[in-house]
This record gives structure tokens, C-alpha cells and sequence, in this order.
């Protein structure tokens, strides 16, 4: 049991919040539309070009290879830069897509895909959940059929993030007979330039359009997009979602302990409505530290489980904790939040950068639905944690 | 001693019901430009006679009671009515001008809710305000607006707007006593009751088609008994309610600590029921085009009304009761 | 919708107070032994002698035939002047038994019973769950097989409360066939004289002994003392359970009110560990001022719920909300006087009288299990209440 | 960088488990007069040197780390080991005199802990506790007892016996620093996670075999779901309490903060893991013959130990860390 850096830990945290502190852009993000994703590409090419692209890419992939405690690394200095958030277009790319094509795809898709979501030039989204497919995932509908050397794909998608903006998708769809469930599933990458799709944005209670249903009208993708082989979807896409929920939300993890102390700095100098500073109230100030030491947990949770996978090289079973108790400190941060900043907490249009603590308070539910919902997570970490009989 | 809507009560609230069901459906919320009353829905209550429920024959009003008034609400808090809706009943009782008054409960002035934030003043619902009203435990006034232009304010909340107020000019009708409070305060719980009922409402509907795992999702444990507690919860604060509703309509000494009570109950009722009703919709329940973040966002707002957490529970301690 | 109480109401109240603040016994009730059950005799007798026995039995079986809202009146009475507490060894037989064998029971049966149930002469025990039965109620196994004019009872019982000194006990066993749940069960009065009873006590967490398991090796039971019919037993001990959900909590639900009060003056004279009084504490004002409001929404639900069936003749389905909602907030109070007491809260060898909050924060537990746990009133509310598609 | 029980680490944890699997098993609570370390156990602990664990060599210690003194309690906590059997190990730091120091790692001579209430003590553990142990934040210190008789009281906490002490004598040995302080927090804080982790394994186990309406009650999400919230629990305060343990260990400059953090989630842990496993049980969970009364009443005396709640969250809530 120990906390050491390695010296190569240190030195690379000292080179990451160096060259961040200098290359962090100043302009804030736009919140959505072409300019969003553009701001995204570049973003993500200025990373590529100064050698910080795919952190937990292996080395012959053109990512950095780095250790999952280097990654933990990278995304406190993230976080502490204000970095631009990592969960942007680039995300499925870099966090799902690419790493499946990794581990499951041919050389001809690594070569063509690969390069392209390290330097920012693609942008990817997700094609699995369904609007009567969401937590249950194997009752998936959307169909493919054979024909020739290709697959025809006919039905629709659901909260399918930046579809919009995407270039490809990971696409899940049933190709074997109907009603096998997690049998006769396939995994294939979707070119979104295809005639036949058509997309309709959903706009969210956050008042944004990032999450879309995806029409599919006899959509032809070659046989050569399958990614695992054909029937044998499940397993590819497994593969994807043990990813999510291992390393996936690390940087929210590391994210909410700089929020928590913008809180106590903010209760330190707001009012309440009775005059008195918000951390005089003790209720309020007892919260924020119980808070604070939930996010220390949380950062422990995540180095004890990254040191545990570096050394076996195996992802534990303890993804679906992890996301309970951050989602769970995140809304109970936000709802603080409301509680310090009275009536301006109410002041909110869509704008993420004027009313942060109000949009994230928002996210709150997108964050304890989206990924698994937090009852999912309570069964997947019931069966596999705890091995407790089984629910269904 | 009869704790729940009887006879020309129940009707009053079916009527209510029909009414706003009608004139005011919570659907209207996914249109943009909803929020507030607009002068069309205005003059439309105000011909119904619903904004002088609460106001004495003697001024011009239907005479009806703390209970009526109650119960209006509390459909209105179904359909996420916005704040001048009450704001605009309230100031009808608080108008010295017989001609004001008359305007006011015909709905062809517009009154706004004024409240105090630091040294300045927020201006919720219409955006055509004539008159701000503020109320506060001992006293209720009517400002002119004619004179200022506030300044617009994003609002989270779509049934409400929001502007701010640098100052106030000198009021125009003040009236002082706890009546006017005690009768938004009641209109408030009332509306947060109706809102964490809708909430229940909404999430037993569906979970009684929606499918997942190959069942009806109400048929999970891990869907029934957040429902439960929002039955509880619900339950808790209506009977709270009829009684704040009955002691005010009776004049009871401790008809305060039963207000206090009920907004306390209403706040955390509506809250919490809002909360869950999105977390069991799942994905659907983040949706803009579904109602379940709009009871979230007004319920925001209205929780901080008349009575927020803190200033609630720090008068309830130690307040006496009758029998 | 209003709170009047009738003239005779008023009156009665007045009454009540009256004769409470003259007769309620100074000494404290023993906590155990033959003690403690003849001290509850002589409570009852006195009640007896004085007319107070029975407020919610009909006047022709001698009790005073109260409605709803009378009842209301004499437990926040017998509350305010801290009357010996009704959950004694009367209960069974005032709230359960007496109330089942006027609704079910032959004349002879009610002749011979009922006098006995009010005058105190007679205590009562309940004979319903089992070891592997107990919220499963339909699961259990005691059998009754019918010899002549006798059934002879063979199994155990369990949580069975003052069996070592009941007279007689309400006993549901099955004697149709195995595995039949609901049907086949028989509802029979039990006398606990009756060769081939064992009781052992089982000490609980409290650190008492009025629980106890009850052996049945071929107790001979008269077949006359069957209520209802033989193998309807079901529809009879539902009588009861609905007895109990409806008014059964009452006298609990209104002494919350009481002990609120009791906790506020309490912080407001002890001190934290920090010096302060712990009603200078804002986490702990606010949390016993938001207690308030819940025992006053518990008392408006009593009142809703009382005035309602005093109306229809029909106690409705709300008795499962009502008892979360109790439960709930009794162990919310527990635990903020344990907060307000410090260490002499740690203080406990059993004595409720000497630590009452103490007791009341372990008994937190045994109220949120016993009588249904805290789950099965989540499931009844689901079905009952909300019509939820059944779990099971 | 590594977080959980490594190597020798290991090893220590596993041959503290054997040995107080057998020495002083949960068990042994179900029989009265059991409360406190006995002269017999005392000696037997003091023989395996597990007094001595983390004093230094130099002192006839073993010169093991903060880190095997919490992978000890960890276990002890498991079977709700009593409070004296911490103060003797903190003692064993405190002595000043190498004789009196021998005698405590040896066990020959009792501990128990004094804990200011008002102007009074309580005395906790050991009824023929030789000496009494105070810890502050910056100071410990030894008072001779065998002058004094304390006033028994009833204790709540069958692991441990509770005494009263209306002024205490003049210290013999005393040191400053903050270093005691903090091995007996990680002490409280490790037997707290042991009990956490207790009290998930016991439901656990039983909902893998006991049954209800025909199915394994751990089918149920009624159960399943909040299994799963006490896993998380446990997960939490259980890696908070390694990084607490490397910090101290480390000498870290934010070792403090750590430390109180991980107290807080082991407090919170253990109360509601006690607390779910109680209630998920169902009846025979309120038992006295069953463990899970015995977390519950141990964990309320623990979790006021060593800091409780409103202590150790004024301290972190202006604590700054390191990476």
C-alpha cells in the first residue's frame, strides 16, 4: 500500500500541466451547432500535434500508451487547467469506438479509423440504445439483412449523442432472427454520409439538441464495416461497455473534487436570503464537507481500482459502484449549489459557461440515466459484485 | 371535522379542473414564449371569476374561503400554473381602489410577484406587469411598474419569466396583516401539492405500459417503491393542505404553524416526487417534450415562494397547537 | 373540509382529561414479569370499572361504541397525560382478537370472550408468523388435523408478543392441504393452558424478552373454538391485519407529536461536545422543526383517513402509507435525540423508563419490521394504492 | 501506487484474521460479561505482540506502519473488537517509563480510554483498567486509575463497559504531537470499515439462502438494491482508508485531512450498513442472538471516537491536499 509517484509519474504530470497551462484555449466552447464539433476537432488536433492524443491508446495505435495511473494524472491536470471537457464530440471516438476497433477490428479498419479519431478529423457516435431498448439493451430491434456484401439497416436509434456532427457510428443491429435477444446481434461501423439516414434532434430538459433519434430507411453498409464477426455483436459491444465503465468516467470522477472546492469558495461568499454567508449555516457547511469527502473517496476508489487494473490488466467488476457514488455526490453537490446561490440559481437559459452549477445541477438526472441508470448499475454490481441471485 | 373536498367544494375543484384542463393544460409549456399569463388568458380567468375567489363579497369578490381557494390551486399546481396567476388573486385583495380592484379581478391589468434578493427586487410572471406585488408576514403592497423597464433574466423555470429590479418606486395600496401572506402561502403549498401529485400521476401511468426485461416496469421492486414514496409523500402534504386550508378558513390561532407546516411538506413533496419521476422515466424523462422536467423547474421556483426551507422551519419550531 | 369537533366531541375531550389527570397510575409500568402483566390488568380494570374500556368496540359488546374521531381523542389524551402506554399485554386482545371475534365469532364465543378482553381478566397473544413465514404470512406450515370434535395442532409459531402471559391466543394454522397458501388455513382460539404448549423466549436487541417462539406437540383444540369457518381462516385473519393498518397505529401516530415536543425542549437545554446547545445547531433545528411538520402531517393523515371512514363505514387502503410514514419518522426523531443526548445516549442496560430515547431509537427496528416490514408496505401501497402491476 | 494489501501486508492482515477469528470471535458477544479485553485475552494478545504493532523498535515495538496497524483493526473490527483493545496499542506509544511500556505490549497491565463529557469522563473498556488513556488532537496522556473507582453505568454497546469519572488525577506520562491522535483514529476508522464490511457480508450470506413468496430473498431489487448501496459504501470509506494509511504512513503533509475523511466515511458506513442489515433481515435481524445488533450498538461508541461528525467536518472543510 503505498502513494508514490514514480519519477516518471512526476515528470509527466509536470510536462502535462506545463504544456496545458500554455495550450489551454482561452475562448470558451461554443455550446452547440458546427462550431461546437469544430472547436472539438481543433482541440483535439492541437493535442494530436503536441503528442497528447489517445492517453489510453496503446503506443502502436498512435496513442500514448500510458499506465491508468498516468491517465488518472492526466485528467486531474485536465480538471485543475479548466481544460475543455473531455466528454465532447471526440468522446465515442476516443472512448468507445476506437478502443473496440482496437481489440476487435481488421487492419484495414484500424489503418483507415485509427488515424482519423486521434487527430480530431472524425468524429464518431453510438447506435446501440432503441427508443423500446434502453436499459435493456438485448431487446434491440433494428434489423440488417444480408444482401450481397452488404448489410441493409432499416429502423431507428435512440439518444444517439452528437449524431449530427458524427462522420461514423458504432452501430449495433439485430441480424439474427428476431427474439434471440443478445444472440444474433452485430456490431458495425456506419458511415453517417449514408443516403437513407435521416436525423431528428431530441431536445433535453437542459434545453441543448446533442442527442438525437437516428432514422435508418434501407441504409447499405458493406460487409467489410463489421467490426467481430457478424452474429456476434454482444461480445464487441461488451467489450466497449466495460471500457465506459471502467476508465470511461474517470474524468468526471477526478472533475467533481475542483467543483467541490468552487463550492466552498462560493459559499464563502454568498449570502443567504437571512443575511448570513451560506457557510455560516452549519447544515450547509456540514453538507459541503461530507461532500468533500466523498470526492476524496471517489479519487481513492479510482486510483486503488486504476493500480489494481495496471497490475492485472484486467478491469474489475467495480464500474457500476464508481458510477452510483459519483452520480450520487454530483446531484447532491448540485443541489448544495442551488441552495447557496438563492434566486440566480434559477437564472438559466441554456448557457453552460454563465450558470454552470445550474446546468450541472440538470445534468444531474442525464448523468444517473444516460450509461446505465442507477437502478442498472445497483443490479449489475447485485449480480457481479456480490454475486446475489438474479433478478430476471 | 371532515379533511378533504366535500360537497360545493368538490365542485368548485372539478370546475376548476375543467377549466384549466382547458384554458391553461400543462401541454401548453412545450410551445416557446409560454411562460406567464398572456393578456388573452388573462381577461379569459378574469371573466371566469377565478381571480376573485378569495376576495370578500363586499369588495367585488365571490367570498369564498381559504378552502375554495385551496383547492383552485391546487389544480392550477397540476397544470404548473405560473406565479401570477396567484400573484394577480392576491393583489385583487390587496387593491384599495375599487376600480383597480374591479380591473384586477376582471384580469385587465397585469400584476407581477415581486421578490426581495439582496437590495434588489425579482419580478416573476408577466411581462406586461402594471403593478408588482410584494408580500411579506406582516404586510402586502402594490408598486406601479408603469415607470420601469426591468431587465430581462434567462429563466430556468418555462412557466415563468424573470426580470430584475433595481429599486422600487413608492407604493401604490398597502394593506398590512397576515391575511394576504398566509392566502399565497396557501396558494403556493397548494400548487406544489398539485404538482408532486401530477408527478405521481405521470410516473404510475407509465409504468403501467412501459416494458423492460420482458415486464411492465412497475412490476420492479426497483420501480414500485420509489413510487410508494412518493404516495407517502403526496398523502403527507395533501392532509397537511385540508388542514392549513380548514384552520385559516376557521381563524384558529395556529393557523401559521399549519401554513408553515404544509409549505415545508408541499416543498419537499413536490421536490422529491419531481426528482423521482424523472430518475424512473429514464431517458425519455429528460426530454424537453416531456412534462416531467417542467414540474422539476417550477417546483424550483415555487419552493422558494412564501416560504423557503429555512425560514419555514426556523418559525415552526416552536410554535404552539390546538386540539 | 373542516376541523370542527362536534359539542359531544368537546365534551367527551374534556371528560377524558379530566378523568386521566386523576387516574393515570403514578408508579411506573415494570418492564417484565407477571409484574408487568398485572400491572396492565389493574390499568384495564380501572378503565373498565370507569367506562373507559373498549373506545372502539360497539356498545352492545360493552365497549363505548366511539367513532373514528373519538378514538382520536382519547389516544392524544392518553398521550398528553401520559397514560400507561396501549401497546401492552391488553393489545392483542383490544385491537386484534376482541375485534376479529365480534366479526366473526359465534355467540357463545363472544358471550364467554369479550367480557373477559375488556375487564383485563383475560390477555391475549397472536399466533400468526413462523419461523420460515413471515411476511409471506400464506407460507405457513402449523398444522391442525381434525380428531372428532378437536383439531390437534402440531408446529411452531413465532415473534409470538407475551406469550408467557397470555390466556388465550388468536391461532392461524393450516388444515386444509399442503401448499395451498391461502387457502386451507383455520383461524381458532387457542388456550394457552393446554397441554403440549412450550414457550421460549427470544431476546431481542432491546435486551428484552417479549417475543417468544410457541411449540405445538398435539395441543388438542376444540373444534368450537374455530372463528369463522374451518379452513377460511385467511379471510378472517384479514379482518384483523386490516383492523390493525387502519386504526391499530393510532395511539403511535399521536404520541409522535408528543416526543417531538419532548426532543425540542431537550436540545434546547443540553449541550454538544462543542459547548453550544444543540438547538444552536442549524442541522438539528431544522431537522427537529421538519420532524414537526411530519408528525403534524401524520396527525392531518390520522384525522383524513378517521374522518373518512367514520363517513363510508370502510377503513380505505392508506394504513401501509400511514405506517412508512410513522416508522420513518420515528426513527428520524431517534436518531436526532441521539445526536442531542451525546454520550449518556450510549447509556442503556434495558430500562426504557430510565433512557426512553434510547429504547426508542432500538425499537426504530422492530417497528419497521414487525407487522409487515417497511417493504411489504411499499408492495401493498404499489398494489393497493397505486394498482402497480404485481411484483409476484 | 497501490492501494489495497500487498505482499507482507497481506500476510499481517491474514494472521491477524486467524488469530482473532479464534482469540475473539463476534461469538463470544452473545454471552454476558463480555464486554471488555479480560485479563486472559489481554495476556494472549500481548504474547502475539499485537500491542506492539505499531510501536517503534526503539521502544520494543515491532516498528510496523500505520499501515499494519489498520489492516489489524480492520479485522478486529470484524468481530467487533472492544475500544480497549486500541487504547492498550495507543498506550504502549504513550508510556514514557520502558518497564511500564513492556508491561503494556505484554499486556500485563489494562488500559482503557477516557473520553471528556461536560466537565466529567467516561471511561471506556476494561473494568480493571490500570491506567486510563486520554487523546486529544495535540496531546496524549496516562492517568493512573488505581485510586479511583469510576461509577459503573449501563453500557449500550455490549463490546464495551462505560464508566464515570468526575475529575481525573495528575498524568504520569504524556506526549505531544499529533501522532497518536492519528493512529487511533485510523484504529476507529478501520475497525468502523471491518464492521461495514461485516454487516454487507452477513446480508449477503443470508440473502443467498433465505427464502420468501418462493424466491431467494436476494432476488428481490427490494433487497438486491440496497445491497448494492452498501457495497458502495464499503468500497468508499475502504479506499479512503488505504490512502489515509499510505498518508500517514508517507508522513504526508495532508495525511490529517485524509485521516478525517476517512473517520467520516467510516462512520457513515458502518451506522448504515448496521442499519440495512438490521432491517433487511427482517425479523431475525432485531434478535439478540443475532451479530446484528452488536455492529449497530458498536458502531454508534465508535463512530463518537477519535472524531464525530461535526468535529471532523469543521476540520476538512478548509483542509487543502496534495496531489
Amino acid at each position: 500500500m503505498d502513494l508514490h509517484f514514480s519519477e516518471a509519474d512526476h515528470l509527466f504530470r509536470a510536462r502535462a500541466r506545463a504544456w496545458l497551462a500554455a495550450n489551454v484555449p482561452n475562448e470558451v466552447r461554443p455550446a452547440h451547432g458546427p462550431e461546437s464539433a469544430q472547436f472539438d476537432r481543433d482541440w483535439q488536433r492541437k493535442l494530436f500535434d503536441h503528442g497528447w492524443a489517445g492517453v489510453a491508446w496503446p503506443s502502436e495505435y498512435g496513442g500514448l500508451g500510458l499506465s491508468g495511473l498516468q491517465q488518472v494524472i492526466w485528467y486531474e491536470e485536465l480538471a485543475r487547467a479548466r481544460a475543455p471537457h473531455h466528454i465532447n464530440t471526440m468522446y465515442i471516438g476516443l472512448m468507445h469506438a476506437g478502443p473496440t476497433v482496437i481489440a476487435r477490428g481488421t487492419e484495414e479498419q484500424k489503418a483507415f479509423h485509427l488515424p482519423r479519431i486521434l487527430s480530431g478529423e472524425a468524429i464518431w457516435c453510438q447506435g446501440f440504445s432503441e427508443p423500446n431498448a434502453g436499459s435493456d439493451l438485448a431487446s434491440l430491434k433494428a434489423r440488417g439483412r444480408i444482401e450481397g456484401d452488404h448489410l441493409v439497416v432499416n429502423g431507428s436509434k435512440m439518444w444517439t449523442t452528437d449524431a449530427q456532427h458524427a462522420d461514423y457510428q458504432e452501430l449495433l443491429i439485430r441480424t439474427g432472427e428476431d427474439g434471440l435477444r443478445h444472440k444474433g446481434l452485430t456490431w458495425v461501423i456506419c458511415d453517417m454520409k449514408s443516403p437513407g439516414i435521416q436525423i431528428k434532434p431530441i431536445r433535453t430538459m437542459l434545453g441543448d439538441e446533442h442527442v438525437n433519434m437516428v432514422f435508418y430507411d434501407d441504409v447499405r453498409i458493406p460487409l467489410s464495416n463489421v467490426v467481430g464477426e457478424l452474429d456476434q455483436g454482444w461480445s464487441t459491444a461488451m467489450a466497449t461497455l466495460s471500457f465506459e465503465r471502467g476508465l470511461g468516467f474517470i474524468g468526471d470522477q477526478l472533475e467533481l473534487y475542483e467543483r467541490v472546492k468552487r463550492a466552498i469558495d462560493l459559499a464563502g461568499k454568498t449570502r443567504l436570503d437571512d443575511g448570513r454567508l451560506a457557510l455560516e449555516d452549519d447544515g450547509i457547511a456540514q453538507r459541503l464537507s461530507s461532500i468533500k469527502a466523498d470526492c476524496m473517496a471517489i479519487r481513492a476508489m479510482t486510483l486503488a481500482d486504476i493500480a489494481e487494473t495496471d497490475r492485472t490488466g484486467m478491469p474489475g467488476p467495480k464500474g457500476s459502484m464508481m458510477k452510483l457514488m459519483v452520480t450520487t455526490t454530483h446531484k447532491a453537490l448540485s443541489e448544495v449549489a442551488g441552495e447557496i446561490l438563492g434566486w440566480s440559481f434559477l437564472e438559466f437559459g441554456g448557457d453552460r459557461t454563465a450558470h454552470p452549477w445550474t446546468y450541472d445541477y440538470l445534468w444531474s438526472w442525464v448523468f444517473s440515466i444516460s450509461g446505465g441508470t442507477s437502478e442498472i448499475q445497483r443490479e449489475i454490481t447485485a449480480d457481479r459484485v456480490l454475486g446475489l441471485p438474479k433478478s430476471r | 371535522m371532515y379533511l378533504a373536498p366535500d360537497g360545493e367544494e368538490a365542485e368548485i375543484a372539478t370546475a376548476a379542473s375543467d377549466f384549466l384542463v382547458g384554458a391553461m393544460p400543462i401541454d401548453r409549456l412545450h410551445v416557446a414564449g409560454s411562460a406567464d399569463m398572456s393578456a388573452e388568458l388573462r381577461a379569459l380567468f378574469g371573466e371566469m371569476g377565478w381571480f376573485a375567489l378569495a376576495v370578500p363579497e363586499a369588495m367585488g369578490g365571490s367570498g369564498l374561503s381559504a378552502v375554495e381557494h385551496t383547492l383552485f390551486f391546487r389544480e392550477a399546481g397540476r397544470q404548473c400554473g405560473p406565479i401570477d396567476l396567484l400573484a394577480q388573486s392576491l393583489a385583487a385583495n390587496v387593491a384599495q381602489d375599487a376600480g383597480l380592484r374591479a380591473a384586477l379581478i376582471a384580469g385587465e391589468v397585469a400584476v407581477g410577484l415581486l421578490v426581495a434578493d439582496g437590495t434588489q427586487f425579482r419580478l416573476l410572471g408577466s411581462s406586461d406587469a402594471a403593478w408588482g406585488l410584494t408580500v411579506t408576514e406582516g404586510q402586502a403592497a402594490l408598486y406601479p411598474l408603469a415607470s420601469i423597464a426591468p431587465a430581462a433574466l434567462p429563466s430556468l423555470d418555462p412557466a415563468n419569466s424573470m426580470r430584475l429590479l433595481g429599486a422600487l418606486p413608492e407604493p401604490a395600496h398597502q394593506v398590512t396583516g397576515s391575511h394576504i401572506s398566509q392566502l399565497g402561502q396557501l396558494g403556493a403549498a397548494a400548487m406544489l401539492v398539485g404538482m408532486a401529485e401530477c408527478a405521481l400521476d405521470l410516473i404510475v401511468e407509465y409504468a403501467k405500459v412501459r416494458e423492460t426485461f420482458g415486464r411492465k416496469i412497475g412490476s420492479w421492486q426497483a420501480v414500485r417503491h420509489p413510487c410508494a414514496d412518493m404516495a407517502v409523500r403526496v398523502e403527507a402534504a395533501r392532509s397537511q393542505l385540508w388542514y392549513a386550508a380548514a384552520a385559516m378558513k376557521e381563524g384558529r390561532a395556529d393557523a401559521a404553524a399549519h401554513l408553515d407546516a404544509a409549505k415545508h411538506l408541499a416543498n419537499q413533496a413536490a421536490l422529491a416526487n419531481a426528482d423521482s419521476n424523472i430518475q424512473l422515466h429514464g431517458g425519455i424523462g429528460v426530454t424537453d417534450e416531456h412534462h416531467a422536467h417542467l414540474l422539476l423547474k417550477h417546483a424550483l421556483l415555487l419552493s422558494r415562494l412564501f416560504g423557503g426551507k429555512r425560514s419555514l422551519l426556523t418559525r415552526l419550531l416552536h410554535a404552539e397547537l390546538e386540539d
